[in-house]
């Protein structure tokens, strides 16, 4: 296909004119710019539409990409920096995911920021952040992935803050930017390890993925080793501690609940459906250097532990948002689990459902929050116990709510399920294997799945049916009506949380179809890991530069087909089906279970909430508190060990060194001068100088004492002189 | 185009020259004259720029000046330009044309301020422009008087401590370069024919065997002259033993003075071991590498931390500056193509982002007439910013990002850059250097955080957000920051050939 | 046996003499007991022969210099001068008292351990032998005035000018006195 | 006969007495007085020597230097006591210290 710089580069270069554009508008014309941003990603999500339909429809090749470079800077010969763009099939699909759901949730804000002061500068900032996470799709290396990725870091933190007039904004957006730039940090070393890597094998450095891939391919990271730990594993885990950052894994999860300080179409944009994302879908773009790292155990564990541990404190939330951002840290643990595990593109699916419908759900809340209205304290409200029996004020949203819950809970025939049964699937078949290690993760994985449908289920009881718990808020509340900023967003995406728009089987592993659409694997299809067997490919790629039209004549693209065996051997292929199935039945009767349990319990009653929170009360404290990791990393960490540390360097510099040595040093030499002016004055001015005079003095005041004027008394002298002389001579 | 250097030399010094006749009543004719006298040496800096041939290696010989000064020590009136200095030419002129909008707040005195402004102006110009060393040391000794005086007269409460701590600590690092440029002098007999100050000249390791009898030690006379040339550079710089002088020198200064201070002054250090200590000794540059490398690794580290601990915005700022130099220091150590372009590359950007932290800080500090976060009584300094000036934390928030290196702002590139050079030769320096980053985006973020977010405070109340005239010099900076950090071809252009044979040339001598 | 007489006569005149100068209070005593000494002296002079010094003795000193004390003693007012200095402290009186002679007489036992050891190493080398007869000398010193000793002669002339003029300039009552 | 010794014997007293009326005395005059006894004791060792030593003129002469040189200063000296004297009205020696350092 033709693609030229002008059908590509819009798709960020739109929201980020529109930002700019915006920045100058805002303040006079607020209205104009909320239309602008919104169409400007409209504009970035047609010609992403584009690019997609032309990758799924026309093509249909694992294979097909587009990858554009050109020269940002040179340094001479030796040094030349590229940027550039690189699409293959994940980009495609991440593209139009991103700016399909960043443009309903743009629209959405147009209702929900509506009446705010400073409703423009919000938009542009969404503005700004949708063009970053475009940037990160689009981006062909690690550099500039890493350049969007921060730009995103930073929107991210202009947006928690947003309402500054507040404290808890300022500490949420600090701690979100600080927690995430620990991420970005050891990211920012991969590269290093990455440029340095591909000047060894290639006399030229690059940042460039398929570089990367080509270097391993090579065998460039083998044998090397940096600070007593092979290279590749140094490297995979420096971006994988970008992952962790960025997508809230165990330990650096503590920012993302924090981060719903912001609004909440914020919430769903940035820390729900794409910005963590970004943080997997990193990993799944270093996959192979996780993979020859020998680290994907190591991501299992760390994606289990997420999965599982925000699921428990998603329990005992009470804020609606709250539950959503656990909610959201679990996913993005399953997603993690799922790299860990291998499968590759089920974490990538799961990406792009999860993005789907908790896009939808956060709306939804929004929806919720924005029309209750406490009249006391003249702000909305989130506590779920002052909700309850909402769904009669507000049914599309309770129809929105409720259809994504049971996609996020793993209910069949929608797209969570097929995604994540498919991550559990797998995390089944590594745990029968190999128990010792995959053991845990698996179970954890079932553990959360469970969770996963018991607290959505909790939330939507609480907060829609059930009797009204505040009656002077249900009182206040309006009765929904249809608008198209409001209920048309997360109509839309209620559609696409169902199943079959990624999987033409109800497991997404082409076992049980569904009627009519046979075959049509393409997520599975198209999706092709990078792993060691798979990077042989990336050797024949070429890179284009900027200004020409996309042609490859010379290479063609078969069309893909779906393999059901996935390469294995039909006994292993079989078994692995035969697994999956299991495990399918397993995780739908565990979603049944969950929304079983939530039902006892929130609508039924039959099973006490209080109960289970007096008679665990330690283990409710602890979720409460989650499980003191801010208290860990603030009280202990910041405030105890950084801050006397701090103060106690500061206090060596201006204290000690500064004082003491410094002005100890001047102090000496003014203690010397000191004495050698005492010197000065004494010895040399005083005994010397003045002392050569004082002795002319005094001997003028013996002589004076003789020129007395007294006659007699010179005659004393002279015949004392005389007989003195007389005496002593010696006469014959 | 051959005077053009003496030109934009000896216009500042013509100006301060011809701003003593004045009335001193005519305040505006006093600011708009030096505004004028500014914007021409900024014009010509332009024009130099437009002129600079990116191909040539070295110093453009078609700028090059030379006459003969005093002859018959061979000194020479010898000023010219490569891809090093002019970035820092470039940023001088730059930056003293706002600094001359920017000290219209100055209250008493204005006819001696803005002639010692632009007498400050013209001894930069020397150092960065002299080729000829005693004509270097003269401009960088004339330097420190302005300085002086500036910050002890129109500077803070306790300006006259500040002011003298600065010259002293200055001065004795000077009095050490002269040292080793006078044995230069006379060393430059045995091995080059002749006694000379030339810079020039004396580049290219000519005094590796030559030995020195010091205290009846046979010492290595290269090693000890660079180590004296380091000391006296190191002060400048600040490297962190020597980097006392700056915090109370920045917190005396006025806004102008530490706007130019972070600005250019202490790129002068890190220009004189590019220029002078690295080309004269390359032996002894590798010889120290490890250990420049980890004093510029304590420079980032050690300096956030003490930013972090500081209460006063301008210390908080001039203790950044101890961390950002730190960078250059790392990228100069590195010799490594990367390392030393993104070293320069810092040293101008660190100019545009330093310089719009302390305007910002003199702006607000023009309200507020104090500049604590948290009061000595342990009170907010200042709160809701944000709310009270929306414009003003818009260019904060710029400055700031800048700052702590933001890709897309100007400070990334250099940044990254130098982490790109010194990851090769010291692999665990360059792991080390990240918690400078995260540090670096802790202080300026805790900052930012105590001082714009929560409610308005009451004694925020009463502050105006930025006016014209204040835009209108801070603009520029903004857009530059963002320019350059989208796009830093036209600095890196200018830079590439002259830092890329200089690394060639170290890399002669690499043991 | 005259010369005998004469001796121990002039002898006796000299030294008597010159103690009451010393003892004596009353300052013109002092003159003439003086005067009595340098008779004494004079006829000593005679007992060595020497006539013409013993009759310039006689001339000038009693004749003279004697009378010019007592002259002096009296234009000064004699012994009634005043006993307060400016200060208006006690002076010492005029002609001395137990303090100033107990000093006169140390310095004057000085002076004698002095004259007993320069005359007594003399009295060792000194031999006596035979004298000669007395001759006139009034023709030999006027010789030798004017031919070995004219300098010394003329200069003394001139002194003695210039004595007499400074001593009459010095004494000559002035107008404009200083108080 | 009478010897050289019996001279000097007398000359010493002479000289001892005049050296005596200097010390003792305050008055300016009495001190002069004592000056001529000294002056007096040494004219007359001359003429002993000269009889007793070598018997020539050459002490005669010497002695009649002496006469004419103390007359001359008698004089002088006097003169100078009476114009102290008409200055301080005062001949007491311990007034006349005027050259005192």
């Amino acid at each position: 296909m033709d693609y030229t710089v002008a059908s590509i580069a819009p798709i960020v270069l739109l929201p980020f004119l529109a930002f700019v554009i915006g920045s100058f508008t805002a303040k006079k014309f607020p209205k104009f710019t909320g239309i602008m941003v919104c169409v400007a990603i409209f504009g970035s999500f047609l010609l992403s539409a584009r690019i997609f339909s032309d990758f799924v429809f026309n093509k249909f090749s694992a294979d097909y990409y587009i990858h554009k470079t050109f020269l940002w800077f040179d340094l001479g010969p030796a040094f030349k920096l590229n940027l550039g763009i690189y699409i293959d099939q994940m980009s495609a699909m991440l593209l139009v995911m991103v700016s399909g759901v960043g443009f309903l949730i743009h629209l959405f804000a147009t209702y929900y920021m509506g009446e705010d002061k400073r409703y423009a500068s919000y938009m542009i900032y969404m503005s700004l952040f949708t063009a970053g996470m475009l940037g990160v799709a689009l981006s062909d290396n690690l550099l500039g992935f890493f350049m969007f990725w921060e730009v995103m870091g930073f929107c991210s933190y202009s947006l928690i803050g947003f309402y500054f007039e507040r404290e808890a904004p300022g500490d949420a957006s600090l701690k979100a930017f600080m927690t995430t730039r620990i991420g970005d940090v050891f990211f920012l070393f991969g590269l290093l390890i990455v440029w340095n890597v591909t000047t060894q094998v290639n006399g030229q450095g690059s940042f460039a993925f398929v570089d990367l891939y080509n270097v391993i391919a090579a065998g460039g990271f083998d044998g090397q080793m940096l600070l007593g730990i092979p290279l590749a594993t140094f490297a995979g885990l420096c971006f994988f501690m970008g992952t962790i950052g960025k997508s809230a894994q165990f330990p650096l999860q503590v920012w993302l609940p924090d981060a719903m300080q912001g609004p909440t179409p914020t919430s769903a944009l940035i820390h729900a459906a794409t910005m963590v994302a970004a943080g997997v879908y990193l990993s799944l773009r270093v996959y192979p250097l996780l993979e020859i790292g020998h680290l994907l155990t190591f991501v299992t564990y760390i994606g289990a532990i997420t999965a599982f541990g925000a699921a428990t404190m998603a329990l005992v939330q009470t804020d609606i948002k709250a539950v959503l951002a656990y909610s959201t840290i679990s996913q993005l643990g399953f997603m993690v689990l799922g790299v860990g595990v291998g499968n590759y593109n089920a974490a990538f699916m799961h990406l792009i459902t999860h993005a789907v419908f908790k896009a939808c759900l956060f709306l939804s809340s929004g929806s919720v929050i924005h029309s209750l209205h406490d009249h006391h304290t003249h702000g909305h409200v989130q506590e779920m116990p002052r909700m309850g029996g909402l769904a009669k004020k507000m049914p599309y949203t309770c129809f929105a709510m409720v259809v994504c819950s049971l996609a996020i809970s793993g209910v069949p025939f929608f797209s969570g399920f097929v995604s994540k049964d498919r991550i559990l699937g797998d995390a089944l078949i590594h745990g029968l294997e190999n128990p010792m290690v995959y053991g845990l993760p698996m179970f954890l994985g079932f553990l959360a799945a469970l969770l996963t449908a018991f607290y959505m289920f909790r939330m939507i009881f609480l907060t829609f049916y059930g009797e009204p718990r505040d009656k002077e808020l249900y009182d206040h509340c309006h009765t929904e009506t249809f608008s198209f900023n409001r209920n048309l967003p997360l109509l839309i995406l209620t559609v696409f949380t169902l199943g079959f728009w990624y999987s033409g089987s109800l497991t997404g592993q082409g076992l049980v179809k569904f009627p009519g659409v046979e075959n049509k694997e393409w997520f599975q299809t198209l999706i092709e890991k990078p792993d060691d067997k798979h990077l042989a490919k990336f050797e024949t790629y070429t890179s284009q530069t900027w200004g020409k039209v996309d042609i490859k004549p010379e290479v063609t693209f078969p069309k893909s087909h779906y393999d059901p065996t996935h390469g294995l051997s039909e006994a292993d292929a079989h078994h692995a089906h035969t697994i999956h199935v299991s495990g399918a039945i397993g995780s739908i009767f565990i979603a049944f279970l969950g929304i079983f349990l939530a039902y006892l319990m929130y609508i039924r009653k039959s099973l006490n909430p209080g109960w289970w929170v007096s008679t665990f009360s330690g283990w409710y404290q602890t979720l409460k508190n989650k499980y003191y990791f801010d208290h860990f990393y603030i009280d202990i960490l910041i405030k105890k060990v950084l801050f006397k540390f701090q103060d106690f360097v500061a206090w060596v510099d201006m204290g000690i060194w500064d004082r003491i040595f410094i002005d100890g040093w001047a102090k000496v030499n003014d203690t010397f001068s000191y004495w050698t002016r005492k010197f000065d004055d004494i010895v040399i001015d005083t005994i010397a100088v003045d002392g050569t005079g004082a002795s002319v003095r005094f001997f003028n005041l013996v002589l004076r004492t003789f020129q007395s004027g007294k006659i007699q008394f010179y005659f004393v002298v002279i015949f004392v002189v005389l007989a003195s002389y007389l005496l002593t001579l010696k006469v014959v | 185009m051959h005077g053009l250097l003496n030109w934009i030399l000896w216009l500042p010094f013509l100006g301060a020259v011809l701003i003593l006749f004045i009335p001193k009543e005519k305040v505006g004719a006093i600011r708009w004259f030096s505004v004028a006298v500014t914007a021409a040496t900024f014009v010509l800096c332009c024009i130099l720029y437009s002129n600079f041939d990116n191909t040539i290696a070295g110093i453009q010989p078609i700028t090059s000046v030379t006459l003969p000064w005093i002859k018959s020590f061979n000194i020479y009136y010898k000023l010219g330009i490569d891809g090093i200095s002019l970035p820092m030419v470039w940023i001088n002129g730059l930056l003293f044309l706002i600094c001359t909008f920017s000290s219209f707040d100055i209250k008493k005195m204005h006819k001696g301020y803005y002639s010692l402004l632009l007498m400050l102006q013209g001894s930069i110009f020397g150092v960065f422009m002299s080729l000829d060393f005693f004509l270097f040391y003269v401009f960088w000794e004339v330097m420190l008087l302005p300085m002086f005086f500036l910050i002890g007269v129109w500077g803070g409460e306790n300006r006259e401590y500040a002011a003298i701590k600065f010259f002293l600590y200055t001065f004795f690092g000077s009095v050490l370069m002269l040292l080793a440029i006078i044995a230069l002098y006379f060393s430059a007999e045995g091995t080059l024919g002749a006694e000379t100050f030339d810079m020039v000249k004396l580049m290219g390791g000519h005094f590796e065997n030559l030995r020195l009898s010091l205290f009846g030690m046979d010492l290595p006379f290269d090693k000890v002259f660079f180590i004296l040339l380091f000391v006296g550079f190191a002060i400048k710089v600040p490297i962190v033993p020597f980097h006392t002088w700056l915090p109370h020198a920045h917190v005396q200064a006025p806004t102008a003075v530490s706007v130019i201070l972070a600005g250019v002054l202490l790129k002068m250090g890190t220009y004189g071991f590019l220029r002078i200590s690295y080309p004269i000794f390359p032996q002894s540059a590798w010889y120290f590498g490890d250990i420049l490398a980890w004093m510029g690794l304590i420079n980032v580290i050690y300096g956030a931390l003490c930013a972090m601990a500081q209460t006063d915005i301008k210390r908080l700022i001039a203790y950044s500056s101890v961390s950002h130099m730190g960078f250059v220091m790392l990228g100069i150590a590195s010799m490594t193509t990367e390392g030393m372009n993104g070293a320069v590359l810092q040293m101008f950007n660190h100019g545009l982002s330093t310089a719009m932290m302390f305007l910002l800080i003199g702006i607000l500090y023009e309200r507020s007439h104090h500049r604590w976060i948290v009061t000595p009584e342990g009170k907010k300094g200042f709160g809701g910013l944000y709310t009270q000036m929306p414009k003003y934390s818009i260019i904060f928030i710029i400055g700031l990002f800048a700052s702590l290196g933001l890709p897309g702002l100007s400070g990334f590139i250099s940044e990254a850059l130098v982490f790109i050079g010194i990851y090769k030769p010291y692999t665990t320096i360059a792991l080390l250097g990240l918690i400078g980053l995260v540090l670096g985006a802790a202080y300026l973020l805790w900052m930012f955080r105590r001082m714009f977010f929560g409610e308005v405070i009451d004694s925020c109340k009463e502050y105006t957000d930025v006016n014209t005239r204040e835009m209108f010099y801070m603009a520029p900076l903004c857009f530059l920051v963002i320019f350059l950090g989208i796009y830093p071809v036209p600095i890196l252009d200018v830079m590439k050939t002259s830092v890329g044979k200089l690394v060639i040339d170290l890399a002669k001598f690499a043991p | 046996m005259f010369d005998l007489i004469l001796f121990f006569t002039s002898a006796i005149l000299t030294v008597i003499g010159a103690i009451l100068v010393v003892a004596t209070k009353d300052i013109m005593h002092a003159c003439v007991y003086l005067l009595v000494s340098f008779l004494g002296v004079s006829g000593l002079y005679l007992t060595l022969g020497a006539d013409f010094v013993a009759a310039i003795q006689l001339v000038v000193y009693v004749g003279g210099v004697v009378i010019l004390m007592v002259f002096a003693v009296m234009l000064t007012g004699g012994p009634h001068a005043q006993k307060q200095n400016k200060f208006g402290i006690v002076k010492t009186a005029l002609m001395g008292n137990m303090r100033t002679y107990t000093v006169g007489g140390l310095i004057g036992a000085l002076v004698l351990l002095m004259m007993v050891k320069l005359y007594l190493s003399l009295f060792k080398i000194y031999t006596p032998k035979e004298l000669p007869e007395y001759l006139p000398t009034v023709e030999r010193i006027g010789k030798a005035l004017i031919t070995d000793h004219v300098l010394a002669f003329e200069i003394s002339s001139v002194l003695l000018l210039g004595a007499l003029i400074g001593a009459a300039i010095i004494a000559r009552p002035r107008k404009n006195r200083i108080n | 006969m009478m010897g050289l010794a019996s001279y000097l014997i007398i000359s010493s007293i002479l000289f001892i007495c005049g050296v005596v009326a200097i010390m003792a005395r305050k008055n300016i005059v009495a001190i002069l007085l004592g000056l001529e006894l000294i002056l007096n004791a040494s004219a007359l060792n001359f003429i002993a020597y000269s009889r007793f030593l070598n018997n020539n003129i050459d002490g005669h002469i010497f002695s009649l230097f002496i006469i004419v040189l103390a007359a001359a200063e008698a004089a002088v000296a006097l003169a100078i006591v009476l114009r102290f004297y008409q200055i301080r009205e005062s001949v007491h020696v311990d007034d006349a210290t005027q050259l005192q350092g």
